[in-house]
């Protein structure tokens, strides 16, 4: 992970003994719940989204081994659901590595015991985007749209006039695309663009 | 001296032989912990321990009435073994103040544990309570013998003249180390705990007990521990100091007795830190050498050494 | 007074024997014996408050000492309890049929015994001597099982040599001495010994020590004694191991003791074997896993404690002073231990015969969870465990703890290393009836769930002998009066016992114990959640039954530890059996010469197996026939002359000869 | 999470076939000429060998006929002149789908010579056994090694191993039904029926009394049943039932996972060498898609597994002293432990369950400033454990209850195909480290250490040859630290070759840990075998607790350093969770069908 400059010393100067208040002589033991143990900067705590800068586009929870991230569509209220459960993850921050936006914040934390299940739960909940033409909703969110419009350059755009399209449901999209095939017949060349640009976005989403 | 001064000092006796035992036993684990780094409980960890368990209800697995009450029996003849030593100079109840009664008003603590333990239809508590019953099996000679060596050398089996009757002798000193040996195993701590093996025999005798039964039990244990120490220091300093007239000496003689007990458990706890529990036939091998070795020690002793 | 009444009772119940019905035959007779043992309680207390009594029983001189009364005491208790207890027990045996033999060998028994202890003429001494082993032998057989009857013939051949010979051989020294057989009281052979030679002495107190050696089963000859009480019914067995024992203990005391009179070196070897004896037989209970046979072992190792006693009093009594006082506690402890033993010793005879009733078997390895339906037994087997182990304050402690007083202070080496060995031999024995109590009621099987308790009478006779453990344990004084014969300068009172500023005070010690256990059970009430199977780690489906350690692994580790000594044991066995084996051999050879003497048709008999081939009382005969017929023949030709007379004619000439070569 | 840039990456990387040694087009007779034996077995079982294989650099496959399969395991593990050959395991495959037939085949570890990779190799045995009957013939009552392999698949693909000794139920629970096969492949990996309970045990030997360890017992850590058959102390007989931790992990990393998850799900198989078997997993797939990792990634992954040994072989000791009570030993035993553990927490972010490996690599580089930890927290080992040892191996008490304890011979040591320091302290000279070829994943080839062997077989040699190897280890450390060679520390792997399997091995402190890998389609694992070294030495156990004490029974069993959660793997996922993963897979599934098509 990325580690700036006052973060390595940080990593350098820290001190196990000093940090848990031992005492490099016997005893080794602690009183522990009556102290608090502080976790090097380098242990692998519960992670925690944030909620600013997650877009929802789902990596993490297709890379989490245990389903520690599931999510789900609300398609009635327009919402798409981010359900982030402490008490299934362990700890492997294959979601830290994957997010695209670094929502996915790394911690030290590691106290998880709790005698009520649901603070151990984080969900975010996304608006999903909805169509202009039909007004139903998409199955992106409105952040993945603006992700991908900041992330793909501007000419990438104007030549496959996202602009317009990004927005509708396939449905929608196909008939367009149809329309546009038949504008411009016996050319093949968009429909291969196409594919490459289902391609990208199939990425970021 | 008059019946106000013994009562006192019965007082302080009986008071002393209740509260202190389960504070030894915190001596002895603060001492182990420091002796493993550790930090340890509190001194008084034993009692919180015993008043959690008296507060516990039991799970009952029979209905025999013995399970309920050996106990109680265990904890009573502690306590009236524990009555039966002299603090300071006064023996608070004495119903038969000589070696033979004391040592089996002890033992009754252990017959008792194994009744209890061989009440229930348990292999484990069966293995415990024959293991108790063999470690006995193999002591008891041996402490027979140093009790005859000490009648022989005082006179008498009665703990008066014994106290100070005493005269140094080298059998009598080499009758002390085995006496120490011999009450160290009778109150089974590390390495002569197998017949409580928690790892081997989940508990033994004690494995089907639990809440407050269980803490009656271990405050008798904790009680018999206690009483054999005290009859080894009584035996120990009394005969030495000469006879005790007034209450000021019998008071700094019970000093005395108290301290030096403080004084023994952190060793006891030293000993029990730094060993393996030994198995079942090594002590049986153990007592049987220690045996004829109090055997030569009696023949030392007719022979006037 | 009583006596006489006791043994009319005895008679009168041997000849309710002949009811047709087996049962009530055995029920009639057993209610005699017990009233005739409740009169000799009765004799008991005659004797203790108005002294010495002589009676004169149609001819039969009977002169009841203090010595005897001590032992009508145990024959009274034993009797009676054993007799209530047989009126139910007796059933098992009904497939037998034979009530009358049952009801006149046992009541035959009680009163013979009684005669031993109170005839004051040898010949009767000897006579009703043979009478009980006869009526003994007769009983041990009675289930006529084929074990059990080998055990019987090898009893009463073991008897007839090691017991009755040398008893008649020591009467015709008596003989020899008095010369006439009416003058044969004791005190007349005691005048005459005082005048006799040294080794006339030695040999009459070594021939007597000899048979109450056998009759006691002091080691070497304890081997008999385990068979047989195995063989015997529980009763029976209850009332060898409690009463008979004791006789030849009478035999000891008031025979070799009083008469022959005692030396330092006696009492030792008294004392001596003694101590052998209650390590042997000890140490062979514990490896015994069956219930009769470990007890049998554990009264030969009691019997050690009560000769240790003894022989301590032997030793040192005649030094007088201070080691004499010591000597005189040690006789006492000893017949005080006499008394216990055959207290608790006789309870838990009957309740492994109570266990047997039940379950029919009296092996440990298979017993199991009998405390559970079988409440009052079990708690009786508990206190008598807990007495013969010694635990205070039942009454085994006491005695035994007077022994170690005595032996710990004799101030010689031997005796206090019998002390030791009574010590180390009192953990033996918790050990073996931990197990004995552990195997048999511990635990709870569901083989034995639908055992019931058993019938009214034998849990009054157990109790009645359970209560006293505990009763002359705290209250010693009650018999200390009737015991101390040896004027013993046992300190105390009712509540207190002792010796110098040895002192324990049983009361004292229930009354604090008492209080501790109810105050701190009142202050810490048991409260019990919920109820659950014992803990077996959890396992799927393990057989409860077999959830358990059997009898035959408890001690092993030790066991395996003084495995040289069982060895060695075995061996000594061996020998043993091999010198029983010649024994009979030769008693066979002198059988057939004997009939030879008388000379009549005689069916050829070359071996016990030939006697044990034969229909069994019929082997008996067999076994007596030369006897029999020759007596038979000596009262045709000198008529009017009573019989017992001529049972001496008989073996009279051995007896002088010997007792001349002696002289000379 | 593959993307593209992985993808050309890929492409662009070369075949290292001939080096890496799996060649499509090598022939028969030049793999024969390969390895030594190889050829032997070929001309010995001639006419019933079907096919033979190079599966990837130093393990060979033969394809034999199921009659022969007894005579073929023997040929091996009874081979005259490779005597630590051993018998390692069998994997079941329901392969229907694929030909049609179960596929059953035992393999063997070759130890042509100590301590020589280039010539020592594994060997399959693959048999194929009929759909409409899966039966074989047993080995295992010549070769008890085999006596749980065959269990198992009887259990839990339904073969049917003829006349085998003792066919009685391992590893599905008392309850589960007949004829129902959790690893065929036509079984939804969330079903788990259950019917009565029936239970099958050995018969009590006569006059013995029944002592029952565990399930729950204190001394044993994890739930497994000895029904030890006593007289008194003595322990005359024992019967093992275990499984009772089964949790059918293999079938869950063949059921959904991708071959990245399952990489985690096996670091979790267990919580003390958990990073052996991620390793062993990882080099599996490395070897099967044809990868060298990067050196520094070799030189890592080597790093951790010796501070896993250390730390294991400590808390082993500490436990064992426990088992005798000896607490002191216990306490000072852990305490020496602890800052091996934070060492790792610095170095891999985890105390245990490092997550430290990723297929083609490690995901966390060693900084500078941590080589000076490394190196601080040896030198601290070492010293605490030179005085812990002084101690320990000078408390009378504690040799008594060691010594001459547990006798393993070596002759059953070797019919058991006992692994790991249990097999060393018997006289068995075999570590997986230096027999087998490693470089591709661990860089042990290119390090020095000993490996110690002691005779006598009791339970002091055991921890004699652990404490001897936990020092090696160290020394082990120090190298790699010297010795580290710069660079990347992972190379991505894209798409993984269909239907290839490779074995990927290390050797955990508790013996050879082996996991064997079968790919499927879309990156899916098809077949995933995994054995852990208790697997083989726990049968092991009822002979050496013959004889002795219930006593020293929890020592005994301790003293193979038992893992019964490694043995018993993983449970099936719980049925609510299973849904919930199964409604959005499901929807994932859709929407990139529905994505497919955009635009």
């Amino acid at each position: 992970m990325a580690e700036s400059a006052s973060y390595t010393e940080k990593l350098k100067r820290w001190d196990r003994f000093k940090a848990e208040k031992f005492s490099k002589k016997a005893p080794v033991t602690t009183p522990y719940p009556f102290i608090d143990i502080e976790k090097p900067p380098e242990y692998r705590g519960i992670p925690h989204i944030n909620p600013e800068k997650c877009i929802g586009c789902g990596a993490c929870v297709n890379a989490c081994p245990p389903d520690a991230l599931i999510m789900e569509w609300d398609k009635e209220h327009g919402v798409k659901r981010l359900t982030y459960n402490a008490a299934r993850c362990i700890r492997c921050a294959r979601c830290i590595e994957v997010c695209p936006t670094g929502a996915m914040e790394p911690t030290t934390r590691f106290e998880v015991a709790t005698d009520n299940k649901e603070d151990l739960v984080e969900v975010v909940e996304h608006k999903l985007a909805y169509c202009e033409e039909c007004g139903e909703y998409l199955d992106f969110t409105e952040r993945q749209i603006e992700y991908v419009r900041n992330i793909l350059p501007k000419d990438v755009f104007d030549a496959y006039a996202l602009e317009d399209r990004i927005k509708l449901t396939q449905e929608e999209k196909m008939r367009r695309t149809v329309i546009k095939l038949r504008e411009t017949e016996g050319n093949v060349y968009p429909a291969f663009m196409l594919v490459r640009e289902t391609k990208d976005d199939g990425g970021e989403e | 001296m008059e019946t106000a001064v013994k009562l006192g000092f019965s007082l302080a006796g009986i008071i002393i032989m209740l509260f202190l035992p389960p504070y030894l036993d915190g001596i002895a684990r603060r001492v182990k912990a420091r002796l493993q780094y550790r930090r340890g409980p509190p001194l008084s960890q034993t009692w919180y321990d015993l008043r959690k368990l008296f507060g516990m209800p039991s799970v009952k697995p029979t209905k025999k009435a013995l399970f309920t009450w050996a106990p109680y029996i265990a904890l009573a003849s502690a306590i009236s073994a524990a009555l039966l030593l002299p603090y300071g100079n006064v023996v608070p109840v004495d119903f038969g103040y000589n070696l033979v009664v004391f040592f089996y008003v002890v033992l009754m603590v252990s017959v008792f544990l194994m009744l209890a333990g061989l009440t229930v239809q348990n292999a484990f508590s069966h293995l415990g309570s024959a293991r108790e019953m063999q470690v006995i099996l193999t002591v008891e000679p041996l402490i027979a013998i140093l009790y005859g060596v000490l009648a022989y050398n005082s006179g008498s089996l009665d703990l008066y003249t014994i106290m100070t009757g005493l005269h140094l002798t080298p059998s009598l000193v080499l009758t002390y180390i085995l006496l120490a040996y011999a009450l160290y195993v009778e109150s089974g701590f590390v390495p002569f705990d197998i017949a409580e093996a928690e790892q081997e025999v989940i508990g033994g005798p004690l494995s089907e007990y639990s809440g407050r039964l269980l803490g009656v039990f271990y405050y008798a244990i904790y009680i018999k521990r206690f009483a054999l120490l005290w009859f080894f220091i009584s035996l120990l300093t009394l005969p030495w100091i000469g006879p005790i007239g007034t209450p000021e000496k019998a008071a700094l003689v019970l000093a005395l007795q108290f301290v030096l007990t403080v004084a023994f458990y952190p060793i006891i706890a030293a000993l029990e830190a730094t060993n393996a529990r030994l198995r079942i036939d090594h002590v049986v091998k153990m007592n049987t050498r220690a045996f004829f070795a109090g055997l030569i020690i009696l023949a030392m002793a007719f022979m006037g050494w | 007074m009583f006596i006489e009444y006791a043994i009319g009772a005895f008679i009168l119940g041997g000849l309710l024997g002949f009811i047709r019905d087996y049962k009530s035959a055995v029920k009639a007779s057993s209610f005699m014996a017990f009233l005739g043992s409740l009169l000799l309680l009765g004799e008991v207390y005659n004797v203790y408050t108005n002294g010495p009594v002589k009676v004169n029983l149609y001819g039969l001189p009977l002169n009841v000492t203090d010595v005897s009364a001590v032992f009508l005491l145990i024959i009274g208790i034993v009797g009676t309890a054993v007799s209530l207890y047989a009126i139910s027990y007796m059933d098992i045996f009904e497939r037998t049929g034979k009530g009358w033999v049952y009801a006149i060998a046992y009541n035959t028994f009680l009163a013979s015994m009684a005669l031993v202890v109170t005839v004051d003429s040898m010949e009767y001494f000897v006579v009703s001597w043979e009478l009980m082993t006869l009526s003994s032998f007769i009983l041990v057989f009675f289930s006529e099982r084929k074990r059990d009857v080998n055990a019987s013939a090898k009893y009463y051949i073991t008897m007839h040599f090691l017991d009755t010979i040398p008893l008649f051989l020591a009467l015709g020294t008596a003989y020899s001495l008095v010369g006439s057989f009416d003058k044969l009281s004791f005190e007349n052979i005691g005048s005459a010994l005082m005048t006799a030679p040294a080794h006339t002495k030695i040999v009459f107190g070594g021939l007597l020590l000899i048979a109450f050696m056998t009759k006691s089963g002091i080691t070497p000859f304890q081997f008999w004694v385990a068979e047989t009480y195995r063989a015997a019914p529980s009763s029976v067995s209850a009332v060898m191991a409690g009463a008979m024992e004791k006789v030849a203990l009478y035999g000891l005391i008031a025979l070799v003791w009083k008469l022959v009179g005692t030396t330092y070196s006696l009492g030792l070897l008294v004392a001596l074997l003694g101590a052998i004896t209650l390590t042997v037989g000890t140490l062979y209970a514990l490896r015994e896993t069956n219930a009769k046979r470990l007890l049998a072992y554990h009264s030969v190792g009691q019997m050690g404690y009560i000769w240790l006693g003894i022989g301590i009093g032997m030793a040192l009594i005649p030094k007088g002073g201070a080691l004499g006082a010591i000597g005189a506690l040690g006789a006492f402890a000893g017949l005080f231990h006499a008394l216990n033993h055959a207290i608790f010793k006789s309870s838990l005879f009957l309740s492994a015969g109570a266990v047997e009733y039940r379950t029919g078997t009296v092996e440990l390895n298979e017993l199991g969870g009998l405390g559970k339906h079988m409440k009052w037994t079990a708690l009786a087997a508990l206190f008598a465990s807990l007495a013969i182990s010694g635990v205070p304050p039942f009454n085994g402690f006491i005695s035994k703890w007077l022994i170690y007083v005595s032996g710990y202070q004799s101030g010689n080496l031997l005796l206090a290393f019998g002390a030791v060995l009574a010590a180390l031999i009192s953990a033996a024995t918790l050990a073996s009836f931990v197990k004995f109590y552990g195997t048999q009621f511990g635990g709870e099987m569901e083989r034995y769930e639908e055992v019931r308790e058993v019938p009214g009478t034998m849990i009054a006779g157990q109790w009645i002998l359970a209560g006293l453990t505990l009763l002359i344990g705290i209250f010693p004084g009650t018999v200390t009066g009737v015991l101390n014969v040896f004027n013993a300068p046992v300190e105390g009172n009712l509540y207190k016992i002792g010796f110098k500023s040895v002192l324990f005070s049983p009361v004292l010690f229930v009354i604090l114990l008492g209080v501790l256990v109810f105050g701190f059970y009142l202050a810490l009430k048991p409260s019990y959640g919920k109820e659950a199977k014992p803990w077996d780690c959890g396992s799927t489906q393990i057989d409860e039954d077999e959830y358990r350690i059997n009898a035959e692994g408890y001690y092993i580790k030790y066991e395996r530890k003084i495995d040289g000594f069982y060895r060695f044991g075995d061996w000594f066995y061996a020998v043993g059996a091999a010198i029983i084996h010649y024994i009979v051999r030769g008693y066979i050879w002198m059988a057939s010469y004997f009939v030879k003497i008388v000379d009549t048709p005689y069916t050829k008999v070359e071996s016990v197996a030939d006697l044990r081939k034969s229909e069994v009382l019929y082997g008996d005969e067999e076994a007596l026939k030369p006897l029999v017929r020759f007596l038979r023949i000596a009262c045709d030709v000198l008529p009017g002359i009573r019989l017992g007379t001529f049972v001496v004619l008989a073996l009279i000439t051995v007896g002088v000869v010997i007792g001349i070569l002696m002289a000379l | 999470m593959v993307n593209t840039k992985d993808l050309e990456a890929h492409f662009e990387f070369e075949c290292k076939a001939c080096e890496n040694g799996r060649c499509a087009k090598a022939d028969v007779n030049s793999i024969l000429s390969e390895r030594k034996g190889l050829r032997d077995f070929y001309e010995a079982f001639k006419e019933h060998i079907k096919g033979c294989k190079r599966m990837t650099y130093g393990q060979y496959q033969f394809v034999i006929d199921r009659e022969v399969l007894p005579e073929a395991v023997l040929w091996w593990h009874n081979h005259p002149e490779f005597k630590e050959t051993h018998l390692s395991t069998a994997v079941g495959t329901d392969e229907r789908p694929l030909n049609g037939h179960f596929v059953y085949m035992p393999f063997l570890n070759v130890q042509v010579e100590f301590a020589n990779e280039p010539e020592n190799y594994w060997v399959f045995l693959r048999t194929y056994l009929l759909a409409d009957d899966p039966s074989f013939p047993s080995v295992a009552e010549k070769l008890p090694a085999a006596l749980w392999i065959e269990r198992e698949v009887k259990d839990l693909l339904g073969f049917k191993p003829v006349n085998h000794p003792d066919p009685r139920r391992l590893i599905l629970p008392e309850d589960w039904p007949e004829g129902v096969y959790p690893l065929r492949k036509d079984m939804d990996y969330r079903h788990s029926p259950i019917t009565e309970p029936k239970v099958e045990f050995k018969e009590k030997p006569e006059d013995t009394t029944l002592v029952p360890m565990g399930p729950a017992h204190m001394g044993i850590e994890e739930p497994a049943h000895f029904r030890l058959f006593v007289k008194g102390e003595e322990i005359v007989d024992v019967d093992y039932r275990g499984f009772y931790s089964h949790r059918g992990i293999e079938k869950t990393g063949e059921g959904r996972l991708t071959y990245n998850q399952v990489l985690f799900l096996a670091e979790r198989i267990c919580g003390i060498c958990g990073y052996q078997h991620s390793v062993s997993y990882a080099m599996a797939v490395e070897r099967l898609a044809d990868v060298d990792i990067p050196d520094r990634a070799r030189y890592i992954r080597t790093l951790l597994l010796e501070l896993e040994r250390i730390h294991n072989h400590l808390l082993w000791v500490g436990i064992a002293a426990h088992m005798v009570g000896y607490d002191t030993g216990f306490m000072h035993a852990w305490r020496i432990r602890e800052p091996v553990m934070w060492l790792v927490e610095r170095l891999t972010g985890n105390r245990k369950q490092y997550g430290m490996n990723i297929v083609g690599g490690v995901r966390r580089d060693i900084l500078d400033y941590r080589k000076e930890e490394i190196l601080k927290v040896v030198k601290q080992i070492r010293e605490g454990t030179k005085t812990f040892l002084d101690v320990a191996l000078n408390t009378n008490t504690f040799i008594k209850r060691a010594e001459g304890v547990g006798i393993l011979p070596y002759k059953v040591a070797k019919a058991y195909s006992v692994l790991g320091p249990t097999a060393r302290a018997s006289g068995r000279k075999i570590d997986v480290r230096k027999d087998q070829a490693v470089k591709t994943a661990t860089a042990y080839n290119e390090i020095d250490f000993k490996v110690p062997v002691y005779k006598e077989g009791d339970v002091l040699a055991r921890v004699l040859v652990r404490m001897d190897e936990l020092f090696e280890s160290l020394w082990m450390v120090e190298q790699l630290i010297d010795q580290m060679p710069g660079g990347d520390i992972m190379v991505p792997i894209g798409k993984l070759p269909e239907y290839e399997e490779a074995l990927g091995f290390t050797e955990a402190h508790r013996g050879e840990v082996v996991h064997y890998v079968m790919t499927g389609e879309k990156n899916k694992v098809y077949r995933w075998k995994v054995r852990a070294p208790t697997y083989n030495n726990l049968p092991a156990v009822p002979e050496m607790l013959k004889g002795y004490h219930v006593a020293d029974a929890p020592l005994i069993i301790a003293s193979i350093d038992p893992c019964y959660s490694c043995t018993e793997r993983v449970q099936f996922v719980d049925v609510n969770t299973g849904k919930v993963k199964v409604l959005t897979e499901a929807e994932f599934n859709e929407l990139s069908i529905k994505y497919k098509g955009v635009f």
